[in-house]
């Protein structure tokens, strides 16, 4: 699955008020290419998330998948949303199912599966258990499972590590660059941690602050797999140090003071 | 065997017991009719199935088909089953009213609505009652009934064949002052069918109302043949209330006008009186003549 | 703002659509030769209804306060009963029980008693206006109250507040759109029951007149008396309306999300 | 499991109730002397019923039809028209009003009507507990199917599934909760519809022999008809909560979460 | 403000169904200490909160707070929960007042500093929006920002950081030291970041996974401001490999495998 953004723009408007979250974004994602995008908060990283997956449209510009232009969510992704967006009344288990009951598949075809996943993102004791029974990371692992059994052709995931303590989050990230580079499926990878994107991706594309723009889209040229010795290598520390570098340009820390008395 | 529906004017009750023996000595299947009778919810109800053709006969009283006809309803009364009116305006007999003057100062409870109400003016004005001294609490069924018992009035709207008789069986003597009696006669229950169905089907209506006044004659021969024939139907019908009903009734099937005339036929001036007073006291609009209401026809061909 | 002018578009709609039914109505009843005892055109119905204006706005001022008192009691007693079984195990285990039995009592067949009980003014006409009404509001108010999230709730208690200011500040908000879907309910019943009241006892009113009306086989005053209390219900109802979309602008159902749903025009 | 004894244990203190209500009406009709055609004492109430149960019986009997299938129309139709409104804004303008309208319309004034354009069968009867009933139903279930969280409902766009499949798999059982409070008071309604429609309009049933009990003042059969349809009336109630029990045991009122808010008992 | 846990212990039960999340758990945090907790997923830390703060009962042991017992919350506290959990109906302006009014304090006396404190976590411009017109990062930020406006002794903090980008939680990090610097309030802050919980706190509690216990308390001594350079000193490193360590003890990381076919 391949992805162009032309010049897409958009503003959210309530009442006179208008939020302009992103700007003249260009980008082209190829087939089978990981693209991590990192960006301070509300630079509109999850408002390009919904505009790819056609769950919002574009204000200007035009985004297209495979060629032809999106007009409505297509079902062969898997998305991560930023929030874990449990269903209340389905066990984990059936939260998982969810996916494939919406696309019309044969539950049964999947409940294996299903359980596979839960394993792998270690929540195979829960999964007959609420999502209200589940802790904050938990509730995590379950949407990252959920977004992978229905074996989309392409990933999108928003901060899916987000709630992740640092040892959990690395053993993912390790899985998910398996799963990648077994399956080659496309990936847009929303996260906050420098490290990570560069770690897992082929590009990583560096947005400014609201309304977001792409301010560069730096390629990570690190042999695969980058594992977890990956962190040691210069490229790696080149390519942080550049990414914090713009960060940095941007603000300046400031040893700030609490708030007042 | 014609299939023949009658509509009662109410719930079944001690009056209305005639026609089912009727139907159990089978006075109309000898007519030819196979007949069903269905309960009622008011004369007013009876007169629109039956203008409807929803119901073959019913059973209404005549303030009710000079108001139907009125306003377009194609239905004629066939035959006289109660020629007096059985309104009455009753008193608790311990309240001290002995005349109908008495009720001056006094409360009387009434439906809404009530065509008893309507025509209380009528009654007041021929007995020199003025009815600005008479004080109306408006309570639906029961609760007129309790108001009296409870003395939140002294006297209510009654029937003669109804609430005069329910009251004193509850402990509550009643006096009671009866429209016809005190020179307010309005028609009361008649069989009325459509229209259509004189003309398509005369001997129909001919036969029923033969069978009727065939019924009706037995019963009162043989009332507790007739209450039981009832029973026979409505299970909890009580017998000695029923009774009383049915002898009221058959004391109103006939009026100082109709006195003379066979079972079953009206008196032209009982319609007369009745659509004058609706016209002067129920705003009736109306230029039809009484005779346009009611017709003796068939009662005179079954006549013994 | 939009807003006014898609009111007024939404009023057109409805106004089209009223009078399409009225227009149907009216060649049915022409075309069919339907007798107007049993089924009055609506031009009848309006030209008897302003010819004898009058009477009917008499009526109408008699019936409507009841409706509007048993309605407003109807709405305080309701949220109070609500509140007790929402919050208190031993009544939801007691009370509400009888709640719900004397919601299911018919009250048309108990109504001549309340006469006997409370007299014949005002205050059995609020009682029955007020015992036709109040369950709906009840019944929703319970479940509002109850399925607050629990993390809002923690996030309330986690002040150290006592249960009366998370009432007021978490509770009813939160349940305000449940709530007023009660409320909308119960103001459509209030005319009914204010109807009922006068069915059974009166000698003013819109319910008083109806009888009377139909007594007499007058079926187009009939209508016209019906229409004017289906009027003054729809005034109450639309109040009610414009009270919810005051009192919760923030509501889901009221965000205009972009797109709707997709595949909805 | 300690569902079963819960549900026991509940009921055990709802039997109390009302035995303690039954109690005291029984011993205040004693103490303060009331006419048995005012108030009749419980005991005698029972007494009549018993002794007359084949009546009581067949009028239940024939009350029960048209209640249950106007409540099962009210259920059906009432969340049709529901969806309808909810997700086709030209419903909701031209529609909803129609039916609000509809449900404002004190039904008993024109339930006449319906006997005479339907007949005395089962069918008016089925329509007037239909429209007394349904319109809970549509409010609830509009509010319920329109307030479903965007998060939820983005994710379940994002499937590529279309609107029927969104709705059965996300609003509906997101909207169940609400969805039974509307089902629960109109089940409450069901029962006062079908006595209505037969006081209006019909030749059998409860409310057919209760207008003839009320007529001779028999009030102690009278209070025995009321009570048999409002047990009715209950079943059909308690039936509902039952299906809701078991339709929606994730709902958040039913978490027995361990503390309940601080300050209750 | 200073805290005891006694043999606290916690399990869930629904049905006949039961998790058990924290066992016998004994710490004492002194008044105006900054203790931090790290601890894989689902190891019972958002449990230990609501204990703590009086949400939930524990199911063996004894809290005490300043001595006394915990029964109920006390409203001395600042609490950021793991979720934002912002009131829908509030601005996010009133969101932050929400505290002021729950707490029966007078709301005009704190609009300026509400406004002040979301300045200082750059949502200035949104005071007026709603809560769903923010994005993640800005949801958590707001939640922040209410922790603090009613000048909490202690403050609570799950995984605050969590939804931010790697700068702004610099940014924040550094501002919280400040606040605690200028006020030594009692802060318990649960976090996933190693490296979070060494630049912040005198002790880190480290979890065992599941039931939660605790496997290591380690007092942190360095000398304040840590500020940027933090992470260069060697007892920050020490430290780190030290918390490190014990997790990897736990669970070998496996260059894992994706999901089946
Ligand atoms: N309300 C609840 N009902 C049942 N079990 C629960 C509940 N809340 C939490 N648990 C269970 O308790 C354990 C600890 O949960 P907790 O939320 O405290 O973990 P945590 O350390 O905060 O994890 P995370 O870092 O993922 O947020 C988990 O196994 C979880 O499934
Ligand atoms: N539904 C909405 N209505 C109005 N404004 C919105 C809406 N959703 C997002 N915004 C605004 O759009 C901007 C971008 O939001 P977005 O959620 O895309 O940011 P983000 O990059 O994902 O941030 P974060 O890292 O904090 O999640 C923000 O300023 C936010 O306030
Ligand atoms: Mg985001
Ligand atoms: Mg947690």
């Amino acid at each position: 699955m391949s992805i162009s953004l032309r010049n897409v723009g958009k503003t959210y408007r309530r009442g006179g008020m208008a939020t302009h979250a992103l700007d003249r974004v260009d980008l082209d994602i190829a087939e089978g290419e990981f693209v991590a995008i990192v960006g301070p908060s509300g630079c509109g990283k999850s408002t390009l998330l919904r505009l790819l997956s056609g769950l919002l449209p574009a204000s200007t510009g035009e985004i297209l998948v495979n060629g032809a232009p999106v007009t409505k969510p297509s079902g062969e992704m898997g998305i991560v949303f930023q929030a874990p967006v449990l269903l209340d009344w389905r066990s984990v288990r059936d939260n998982l199912l969810f996916q494939v009951e919406m696309r019309g598949l044969k539950k049964a075809d999947y409940t294996a599966r299903a359980d596979d996943l839960l394993r792998r993102v270690g929540l195979a004791e829960f999964a007959d258990r609420y999502p209200y029974e589940l802790s904050g990371g938990m509730r995590q692992r379950c949407a990252i499972a959920r977004s992978l059994i229905h074996d989309p052709v392409m990933l999108i995931m928003d901060e899916p590590f987000g709630a992740l303590d640092a040892l959990t989050r690395e053993q993912m990230r390790l899985d998910l660059e398996a799963l990648w580079m077994a399956t080659r499926k496309t990936v847009l990878f929303i996260t906050h941690s420098i490290d990570e994107a560069v770690l897992l991706s082929d590009r990583v594309v560096v947005m400014s602050p609201r309304p977001g723009r792409i301010e560069r889209i730096i390629p990570v040229a690190m042999p695969r797999p980058r594992g977890l010795e990956g962190r040691k290598s210069p490229e790696f520390m080149r390519i942080s140090d550049e990414i914090t570098d713009i960060f940095l340009s941007r603000g300046v820390l400031t040893a700030g003071v609490g708030a007042g008395p | 065997q014609d299939k023949v529906t009658f509509r009662l004017n109410w719930i079944a009750y001690g009056f209305h017991t005639p026609f089912y023996l009727g139907v159990e000595r089978g006075y109309y299947k000898d007519e030819g009719i196979d007949l069903t009778i269905g309960e009622g919810q008011g004369s007013v109800r009876a007169v629109q199935t039956v203008g409807a053709k929803g119901d073959t006969f019913g059973l209404a009283d005549g303030g009710s088909v000079v108001a139907g006809v009125t306003k377009g309803a194609p239905v004629r009364a066939v035959m006289a089953v109660t020629n007096s009116s059985p309104y009455a305006l009753s008193a608790r007999a311990d309240s001290g009213i002995k005349t109908l003057k008495d009720f001056e100062g006094k409360t009387v409870a009434s439906a809404p609505g009530e065509a008893g109400l309507q025509l209380l003016p009528a009654l007041f004005a021929r007995n020199g009652v003025d009815a600005a001294k008479v004080k109306v609490l408006r309570v639906e069924g029961a609760g007129k009934m309790v108001a009296v018992a409870e003395k939140k009035a002294e006297g209510l709207m009654a029937g003669l064949d109804n609430q005069s008789i329910t009251l004193p069986r509850q402990g509550v003597p009643l006096v009671d002052f009866g429209y016809a009696a005190n020179g307010v006669n309005t028609v009361g229950l008649t069989i009325v069918a459509n229209e259509e169905t004189l003309k398509a089907n005369p001997d129909l209506v001919r036969r029923f109302v033969k069978a009727t006044v065939r019924s009706f004659q037995a019963a009162v021969k043989e009332p507790e043949a007739s209450i039981k024939a009832g029973q026979k139907v409505k299970a909890d019908m009580e017998a000695d209330l029923a009774m009383a009903q049915l002898k009221a009734g058959i004391g109103l099937m006939t009026s100082e006008a109709s006195k003379s005339l066979p079972m079953g036929q009206f008196a032209l001036k009982d319609w007369q009186d009745t659509v004058d007073l609706m016209k002067q006291y129920q705003d009736l609009q109306t230029d039809k003549a009484a005779d346009a209401f009611f017709t003796n026809e068939f009662a005179a061909k079954s006549g013994s | 703002m939009g807003a006014v002018r898609r009111i007024v578009l939404d009023h057109w709609k409805v106004v089209a659509t009223f009078a399409a039914i009225f227009a149907i109505w009216e060649f049915a009843v022409l075309a069919l030769g339907v007798k107007p005892y049993i089924l009055p055109k609506p031009s009848v119905v309006m030209t008897q209804m302003f010819a004898r204006m009058p009477t009917i706005l008499d009526g109408a001022l008699a019936t409507l306060q009841p409706m509007l008192i048993g309605y407003v009691l109807a709405v305080a007693v309701g949220v109070l009963l609500a509140l007790l079984v929402a919050f208190s195990q031993s009544f939801r285990e007691t009370l509400y029980p009888v709640i719900v039995f004397l919601q299911i009592v018919p009250k048309i067949a108990v109504a001549p008693l309340f006469l006997i009980w409370f007299g014949y003014g005002l205050l059995p006409k609020v009682l029955l206006v007020f015992l036709l009404s109040f369950f709906p509001i009840v019944v929703s108010a319970v479940s509002a109250f109850r399925s607050v999230d629990t993390d809002i709730i923690d996030l309330a208690r986690a002040t150290g507040a006592g249960p009366g200011r998370i009432f007021w500040k978490v509770q009813l908000p939160h349940a305000l759109p449940t709530l007023f879907t009660g409320f909308k309910v119960s103001a459509a019943l209030s005319a009914t029951g204010a109807l009922v009241a006068e069915f059974v006892a009166s000698d003013r009113g819109l319910g008083y007149l109806l009888v009377g009306y139909s007594n007499n086989l007058d079926t187009p005053m009939a209508f016209a008396t019906i229409l004017v209390i289906s009027i003054m219900g729809l005034a109450l109802y639309a109040a009610v309306e414009a009270v919810e979309r005051i009192a919760i602008p923030w509501h889901v159902s009221r965000r205009n999300t972009e797109p709707e749903l997709s595949g909805n025009p």
